[in-house]
């Protein structure tokens, strides 16, 4: 049996592997499904019983009404996406060196100042909220994406210092020692070396980052008003005190969902790639 | 047409309004410039962000140079804004919607309510003012008569014999019992969230006061734990057997509204805006087989509880006059008329409601002024969230069967005296 | 003009230089909120006109805790649900990283259905959630009656065990996917070399799990188990729109009574109480995790 | 400091130089010079301090205490690059995102070389090296054979002044290593570049080196010719670490005996060269190779325990009351196992060592220590 041929596996291997993808597409996609099933319909056939999902139900209404009310949402999304994107680009650019620094760069008491890094994300977000709004209502930034972006940075950093801390660990030595005899330096040898062969943790550190930032919506409710207001806020507006207008909510997010799904295209082959082999442990 | 279409038009309209309010607030400074603080349409939103007396509004503002902007966010997330910027001594707006929240933040607002005109306050329900006033002054003004009612399924009420609806505990409890067959659950209601207005504890209250009873004695300590308070909680318990089981689970009062909607509940305890909704065809099964009635009486007659949508104005206003003057235009009779027939959130001011063509367009108009008559209390204090999630809480205890209901009370009555204490 | 600096002497000073910007941006941003935060848990807060009235009560706070049944009942349902979901997410997410590095599960499209239920605004997500588990219309309800598995339509959120574990449910079908992404992003690193060598050695499939897949998987799995439980202890808006704690405070968990402490109550100083056990608390399990976790290499350096 | 223009300066020297991780000391005052153009390897046991030695030549480590010169500069404080070294890694430490030719043509790249001239000497050390067929593969997809020789092109390319290999054979089959070394060899001869060696490989070392350190516990034991290395071993460590099969050490206590000492061990009596000049009484172990004891004859009696035919020699284990040892026969040998046998050491090469001390006596040095 070829090595190729092992690593599909037996009947019963690729049996089980198939199951388990199927699985996992249920799992994950049925209640997307649902979602977006309910974004079509009218409400009086989702709350009927069993839900009826005869044809003369399907609407479009929700979609038209969302897309119509552009303003909100695509000002929210807007809004959404500078924040998103600014928190995960310097989450990385100042993270991805960090996170190097304290796997290799023998500085002091590495690994201490690493769990300090993440302790700050271990007191509940709640908890920091009225001193930082505080301080950010002094500084005249309330409304303000930078605010936030910066504000979103500061919960991203640690987590993608912890994520790229811990792969850089695993980096052979050889590989930086190799591009200081040629006569790399320290800066050179990250950006040549080491991040280009840590693309899927760099992938998953991003989509994570951008992910985390555009669905946040604690603080953007209390350091938000109007003008500042992230796609959250706008899809949580569908649900008031005493109706949810659901379907709306529903096709809302929907639609926001879609820059994500293209950020994990972009990123599809970040994820995938691997550079494993040819750098074994030295 | 424009009223069943009327919560996506209001939803648009809002999202203008927020856009509008997104200018800078530095070119404002040439005029007068007032921040409104509120919930978005379909909750109960001022005109300009409703649509509703839209002509009214501008010439209003043209007429007193005024610029006003809105800070408008889904009502769920009000307080916790509001909570924060005034923790932090910060909040940034001249006129604030509040929902029982007076008493809890008393300190940053103007008691700006004693200095309306006197023919406007005659005009206002006098109880009106309960839930918006502290220690003996007014700081706010209602501006929705939004009390609970009894919403019916007629055609199940006529299935057993209903002609009208229950008229008191024990019809309603003979109903709710009958009418749960085929699949269909006799009441239903929202007891998931205990806290709050229309959570679980405010609907004890309603009970309570149906039973003759009221929250706190003269020197603010609670008085409930006394038959009133133990009948009103028994007559829930005695409910459940009629009841939608999900109810204890439904933490929203739309969960509860849907149900009745789908025609699988044939009475439940809804908001004044309840109406409009169930006529739309795209949401509702029973377009025009409900019926409103005032709540069913207890032993000393039918009592509701207020929903206390109400204005007020912050005391760092630049300009309190002005931020007065622009309640009083949501107050005046015209804007109140449009707020009614083109949002369906009915008005305050008893001369609109009289109005016959507001009850024509919106039949439960009279019900609800009829419940307007009996007492509608919410008993709001500073401390009304804490006191009502301890009660809420109880209360679930009860229904769940965990408690009987004498204990629940006993309980319920100690943890809020310690509440009060604590408040000192 | 070479520099004095040896190779060594170089990269610390690099080093440094490029964890700073980290450093002092945390700093600048966190700083003063988590010290301020940790100080109003010894504070009596009051609102009072213009801001907050704060009075210095030493341990009374933490002296209110362990009073407070509510408090008790919401710590151990938050290590319950910690341990849960951190157990149950670490292990779906491994078989899911497992099935999309099988040659199998390579394509693109599993990639991005792996990431969408995360993507999913929460705010919708709980919304959406709340529909599916529905007592009286919930498809959830619909479905499983249609299959036959259950009889009358169940009350899901009804009782305190079956709304927790409901609530455990949506969040791990929430948590899955960035795990899943993470631990994908170890396995792609476990050189082929070493796989090939134990399929030469006779190594069984378990074997090769459990002594080859495992071992080099160590950071990747520790960083998951770190982060999820970091995670697991703050959950917060699940609660909130689900089943506000109820009933009864059968789901109150610990972040959602911080929550309803310092914003529905107002009581700033006991909500910072109970978010700063949530921080001690989070703190000692990284620590322990960390510890278990470590390779054996790197506790001896 | 500097040295006269007039003289040659060695390539490498090391002063003194000592390293400690901590409080653990790995390398303790290592002295060496190494010439120009010649080739030297650190050899020993792992942890021995030979590729702590090698790093701190080439700059990736520091030295706690002494002084490294290169072409007679001190260059303690200077980066690898600076130093001008390559280096073959011990796992090639290929970089995996980048194709032969990047993988080979970096070190220049990191240099501002102009692109065309990177493509012109990629291409010649691809050319001369037999990778012009894969210069577009990436490591992963190349045979073990090829990443060695893409890791040691990418130390060529740039012409350095010092080569350093740390134990680039380790991964290789034993077929490929002793190809690779006789082209390693081959390519020393050609560039004349000073190289300095690192392998635990004492075969690898015999075959490879002009001289060889031979590395204990982070000194140097003894620094010398692979032949003054295997026949005059300075101490029994360096002994019994060069040779295959390895050399066999006897303990007794030197007699006084008609024509000089000898030392008993069992019943065989071990004739030492008198010019030794060991008093009696004295503890030594006795090194013998297996090359030096002729069977057949001769005054030590016993068995045959074990015979191992290795092809062109066979080696024959013979034990007696006084122990055992190990005769290499030339040929196929067919003595059977349990046979008797006579042996004879050859007394003249005979190595003697201080018991206590490690330390070979030889002739004229009446004492050691």
């Amino acid at each position: 049996m070829s090595y190729a041929h092992h690593r599909r596996g037996g009947f019963s291997l690729r049996l089980l592997t198939g199951a388990g993808l199927v699985l996992f597409v249920i799992w994950s996609a049925a209640p997307i499904l649902w979602l977006a099933l309910s974004s079509v319909l009218e409400q009086r056939a989702l709350i009927a019983r069993p839900p009826d999902l005869s044809p003369q139900n399907l609407t479009l209404s929700n979609f038209i009404t969302v897309i119509g009310s552009a303003a909100a949402l695509g000002r929210g999304m807007l809004n959404s996406l500078i924040v998103a994107l600014f928190a995960t680009l310097a989450s990385l650019a100042l993270g991805a060196p960090a996170a190097y620094a304290l796997a290799r760069l023998s500085v002091p008491r590495a690994s201490a100042i690493a769990f300090l890094v993440l302790a700050t994300q271990m007191l509940p977000s709640i908890a920091i909220a009225i001193p930082l709004f505080l301080v950010i209502s002094r500084l005249g930034l309330i409304d303000n994406l930078f605010s936030l972006g910066v504000v979103y940075l500061s919960f991203n950093l640690p987590i993608v210092i912890w994520i790229l801390r811990n792969f850089f660990l695993g980096i052979p030595d050889g590989l930086e020692k190799a591009a200081a005899i040629d006569g790399a330096g320290v800066i050179g040898t990250f950006w040549h070396i080491v991040l280009p062969i840590s693309l899927p943790p760099l992938g998953a550190a991003a989509v994570f980052a951008f992910v985390e930032a555009w669905n946040e919506f604690f603080f953007a409710l209390i350091l938000t008003r109007q003008s500042a207001q992230t796609v959250p806020l706008v899809i949580a507006a569908f649900a008031g005190q005493y109706q949810t207008v659901f379907g709306q909510m529903m096709a809302a997010a929907l639609i926001s969902v879609v820059p994500v799904i293209l950020l994990a295209v972009l990123f599809r082959d970040w994820i995938v790639r691997g550079f494993a082999d040819g750098m074994m442990k030295g | 047409m424009s009223v069943l279409l009327s919560r996506r038009d209001m939803l648009l309209a809002a999202c203008a309004a927020g856009a509008a309010a997104s200018l800078p607030f530095d070119t404002a400074r040439a005029s007068e410039a007032l921040s409104v603080f509120g919930p978005l349409p379909p909750d109960p939103a001022p005109p300009g962000a409703a649509k509703f007396a839209e002509a009214a509004f501008e010439a209003w503002k043209k007429a007193h140079n005024a610029q006003v902007s809105y800070d408008l966010l889904a009502w769920p997330q009000l307080h916790d804004r509001m909570a924060t910027a005034f923790a932090s001594g910060s909040a940034p707006w001249n006129v604030l919607y509040m929902c029982g929240w007076v008493p809890e933040f008393a300190a940053f607002l103007a008691p700006f309510a004693d200095d309306l005109p006197k023919a406007l306050v005659d005009d206002l329900p006098a109880s009106s003012f309960e839930t918006v006033t502290w220690q003996g002054k007014r700081y706010g003004a209602v501006f929705t008569l939004s009390l609970l009612t009894l919403f019916y399924n007629k055609e199940h009420l006529a299935e057993i014999g209903f002609s009208a609806a229950p008229k008191n505990w024990d019809e309603f409890k003979r109903a709710a019992k009958e009418l749960t067959r085929a699949g269909r659950y006799g009441f239903v209601a929202n007891y998931g969230d205990p806290a709050g207005i229309g959570g679980t504890a405010s609907y004890w209250m309603a009970f309570l006061q149906q039973a003759g009873g009221k929250m706190y004695g003269e020197d603010g300590l609670p008085v409930f734990k006394g038959d009133a308070g133990v009948a009103a909680l028994q007559m829930m318990m005695d409910l459940m057997p009629g009841s939608d089981p999900g109810s204890i689970s439904y933490a929203g009062i739309n969960d509860a509204t849907n149900v009745l909607m789908a025609g699988r509940a044939s009475m439940m305890m809804n908001w004044p805006f309840m109406w409009n909704a169930a006529q739309d065809p795209a949401q509702s099964q029973i377009v025009g087989k409900l019926g409103s009635a005032i709540l069913p009486a207890g032993p000393a007659g039918s009592a509701s509880i207020d929903g206390t949508d109400a204005w007020t104005v912050s005391k760092t206003s630049a300009d309190p006059a002005l931020a007065r003057q622009l309640v009083e235009f949501y107050l005046d009779a015209d804007v109140q008329k449009r707020q009614a027939l083109d949002t369906g959130w009915l008005p305050i001011r008893l001369s609109v409601l009289a109005d016959p063509e507001v009850q024509q367009k919106l039949p439960n108009a009279a019900v609800v002024l009829e419940q307007a008559k009996h007492p509608y209390n919410s008993f709001v204090t500073p401390d009304f969230n804490q006191v009502t999630q301890a009660l809420g809480t109880e209360v679930q205890k009860a229904l769940q069967g965990q408690k009987t209901a004498a204990q629940a009370i006993a309980d319920a009555s100690d943890l809020v005296t310690a509440i009060v204490k604590r408040r000192g | 003009m070479p520099s004095p600096a040896t190779y060594e002497q170089r990269r610390q000073t690099a080093g440094l230089f490029l964890l700073a910007p980290s450093i002092v941006v945390l700093l600048a941003i966190l700083g003063y909120p988590i010290v301020e935060s940790l100080l109003l848990a010894f504070q009596k807060v009051q609102l009072a006109a213009g801001g907050i009235d704060r009075q210095f009560v030493g341990l009374a706070n933490f002296q209110r805790l362990v009073a407070d049944e509510t408090f008790r009942r919401a710590l151990l349902n938050t290590l319950y649900f910690a341990a849960a979901e951190v157990v149950l997410v670490v292990l779906i997410a491994f078989a899911i990283a497992l099935l999309l590095n099988h040659p199998f599960g390579r394509a693109g499209l599993f990639r991005i259905l792996l990431v969408v239920p995360w993507a999913i605004a929460p705010v919708a997500n709980a919304v959406l959630w709340k529909w599916i588990l529905n007592a009286n219309y919930g498809v959830l309800n619909g479905l499983l009656q249609s299959l036959g598995i259950i009889d009358v339509y169940q009350v899901w959120l009804g009782t305190p065990v079956s709304a927790l574990n409901f609530l455990l449910l949506v969040d791990v079908w929430k948590s899955v996917p960035f795990v899943a992404l993470l631990l994908l992003a170890g396995l792609q690193r476990v050189p082929s070399v070493l796989y090939k060598a134990a399929y030469m050695d006779g190594a069984s499939r378990l074997q090769t799990l459990m002594h080859v897949t495992l071992p080099s998987m160590r950071a990747a799995i520790a960083v998951a188990v770190v982060l999820q439980t970091i995670w697991s202890l703050r959950i917060f808006d699940l609660v909130f729109v689900l089943t506000r704690g109820g009933p009864a405070d059968a789901t109150v968990l610990l972040n959602f009574l911080a929550y309803r402490v310092t914003f529905n109550f107002l009581d700033i100083g006991y909500g910072a109480a109970i978010a700063n056990v949530i921080f001690v608390m989070t703190i000692l399990l990284a620590i322990l995790y960390i510890r278990l976790v470590r390779p054996a290499g790197e506790a001896a350096r | 400091m500097s040295p006269s223009p007039s003289s040659t300066p060695l390539a490498i020297e090391l002063r003194g130089v000592a390293k400690t991780f901590g409080s653990v000391p790995v390398c303790r005052d290592v002295d060496l010079a190494i010439a120009a153009g010649e080739f030297v390897t650190l050899l020993g046991p792992s942890g021995c301090g030979k590729t702590t030695t090698l790093n701190m030549v080439a700059g990736l480590e520091d030295c706690t205490s002494g002084d490294i010169l290169l072409a007679g500069r001190r260059v303690n404080e200077l980066s690898p690059v600076e130093r001008d070294v390559a280096m073959v890694f011990q796992n090639y430490a290929l970089y995996p995102h980048m194709t032969v030719a990047q993988n080979i043509g970096f070190t220049l790249r990191m240099r501002g070389t102009p692109r065309a001239e990177i493509d012109r000497r990629v291409k010649d050390v691809t050319t001369a090296l037999e990778l012009s067929h894969v210069v577009d593969r990436l490591p992963a997809q190349l045979s073990g054979g090829q990443q060695q020789r893409v890791a040691i092109g990418r130390a060529i390319v740039r012409e350095p002044r010092i080569f350093l290999f740390d134990e680039p054979f380790s991964n290789l089959d034993a077929a490929l290593r002793v190809k690779m070394r006789a082209e390693v060899k081959q390519l020393h001869r050609r560039l004349g570049v000073t190289s300095l060696f690192v392998t635990h490989d004492q075969e690898e070392a015999m075959s490879i080196s002009d001289r060889i350190a031979v590395m204990n516990r982070g000194r140097v034991e003894q620094f010398g010719t692979p032949e003054e290395i295997y026949a005059r071993p300075a101490t029994r460590y360096v002994a019994s670490f060069i040779g295959n099969p390895q050399i066999e050490l006897l303990s007794g206590i030197v007699e006084a005996h008609e024509g000089g000492p000898v030392v008993r061990i069992g019943s065989e009596l071990v004739r030492l060269a008198s010019s030794l000049n060991t008093p009696a009484g004295r503890s030594v172990d006795i090194g013998v190779r297996p090359e030096h004891v002729r069977l057949g004859s001769g005054t030590l009696a016993g068995r045959v325990r074990l015979v191992q035919p290795v092809g062109p020699s066979s080696h024959v284990v013979i034990e007696w009351d006084g122990g055992s040892l190990i005769a290499a026969q030339p040929g196929f040998c067919r003595l059977q196992p349990g046979e008797p046998i006579r042996a004879e050491i050859s007394a003249a090469d005979v190595m003697v060592f201080d018991h206590a001390s490690g330390v070979r006596l030889s002739q004229g040095m009446p004492r050691a220590n």
